[in-house]
């Protein structure tokens, strides 16, 4: 499954795009995928989000998700650095 | 009300939004532009954020505050884009019939926005040099550097 | 800056004189005219002053913040004679480089002027009665009558 | 010895005017008076200000002042209730 991963700030301009394809699959061919496997599976499209990639946080649908949250092709979701507005 | 905008701040329009006559007290408060950081020059500034999830989690701050203060209004007005020194990259208001409410309600707004609401800084110092702020990498690097010292 | 004025506060100007490039945080307090207290409907308030000792008192305020907090620009504005439902009686101005100063300062500046600064405040109620309101002598009159129960 | 007490507030409106003239002098004849003396003389010239007298602040010279601070008749002297301005 391919899910679109939006990408903000510093994420965004390492990447040099503001959204990314990332493919991904759960555990087993069943299993949703989670965003501990979207978070792999961006490192493997965008190998130079590794240095940032520890502190990189998830959002499903305009909330902050762990990663143990499932998600699915119609999810909206994005991922960003710790934010630094104010 | 909440509100992300490329426009100035016109933080007296918002704060006589705020003003009510079951109100005794209105709590301001502007985050500007700042020349000096630490010793480091500031040119300009650049926001950016997450429109959708910044507008959610705005209204979600002002619910919150209204479920934990006693308040009358609130105004979270948050501008994007390129800002010079001096301008308002954010405005808060409340009004309240208290003070103490009005003051603790404006600072648990700014405080709470800074750690949740999806926006980002970059830098562009005097220098040349440009970086994007990001309050946990830098002390995750701090961290590092006092190790290896 | 402070004064002490018969004329409408105007907040708007007070705000812009306190901004500077060199802070990173404003905050305005305004005290306003507020229609009930404690289920008591209030008319209009009229506030009086010994002038003299106001604006000395006022201008050792701002001086003991500026030797406590680390401020940018401080204003104190109180306006005396009559006042309606929604008038501000208050403003305090205060901007620093962070905003946990400028918090604080402006906080402990109007919690220190209603202890200090000899201004009194007369409550004309909409059923026709009067009254000047002194802190401490309903302080003293609530415990008289808790000992009387 | 006379000395000017202006008067604020409710002391104001219960006396009836801006300022009293208080009649006040030391323990002996070569004492200076004190706010204490005063408040003592304040009472003597307006007996209807005995109802507040207890709470009633002084202030010589634009500064608080205690009972026992001296007074003389080139001080400017105020007598009030405690402050209820903001």
């Amino acid at each position: 499954m391919k899910i679109s991963v939006l990408l903000f700030a510093a994420a965004r301009e390492i990447a040099g795009c503001e959204s990314l394809a990332v493919e991904v699959s759960g555990i087993t061919t069943n299993d949703a995928p989670t965003i501990g496997d979207l978070r792999a599976g961006l490192l493997h499209a965008e190998p130079r989000l590794a240095g940032i990639s520890r502190s990189l946080l998830w959002a499903v649908n305009n909330e902050y998700a762990n990663d143990s949250r499932l998600v699915s092709e119609s999810d909206s979701v994005a991922c960003f650095p710790p934010v630094s507005g104010g | 009300m909440i509100e992300l905008t490329e426009q100035p701040i016109d933080f007296n329009a918002i704060t006589e939004s705020v003003q009510s006559n079951a109100a005794g007290a209105v709590v301001l408060f502007l985050g500007t532009v700042r020349e000096f950081t630490k010793g480091v020059q500031t040119d300009w500034l650049e926001y950016q954020a997450y429109p959708e999830m910044a507008t959610a989690s705005m209204s979600k701050l002002e619910q919150e505050c209204r479920d934990t203060f006693t308040v009358t209004e609130i105004v979270i007005s948050h501008r994007i884009g390129a800002l010079q020194l001096g301008d308002i990259s954010v405005a808060i208001a409340v009004s309240a019939p208290h003070r103490t409410q009005a003051f603790d309600a404006g600072r648990w707004l700014i405080d709470t926005l800074k750690e949740r609401v999806p926006i980002w800084k970059k830098e562009h110092f005097s220098d040349g040099r440009e970086e994007w702020q990001h309050p946990v990498i830098s002390q995750q690097q701090q961290q590092q550097q006092q190790q290896q010292q």
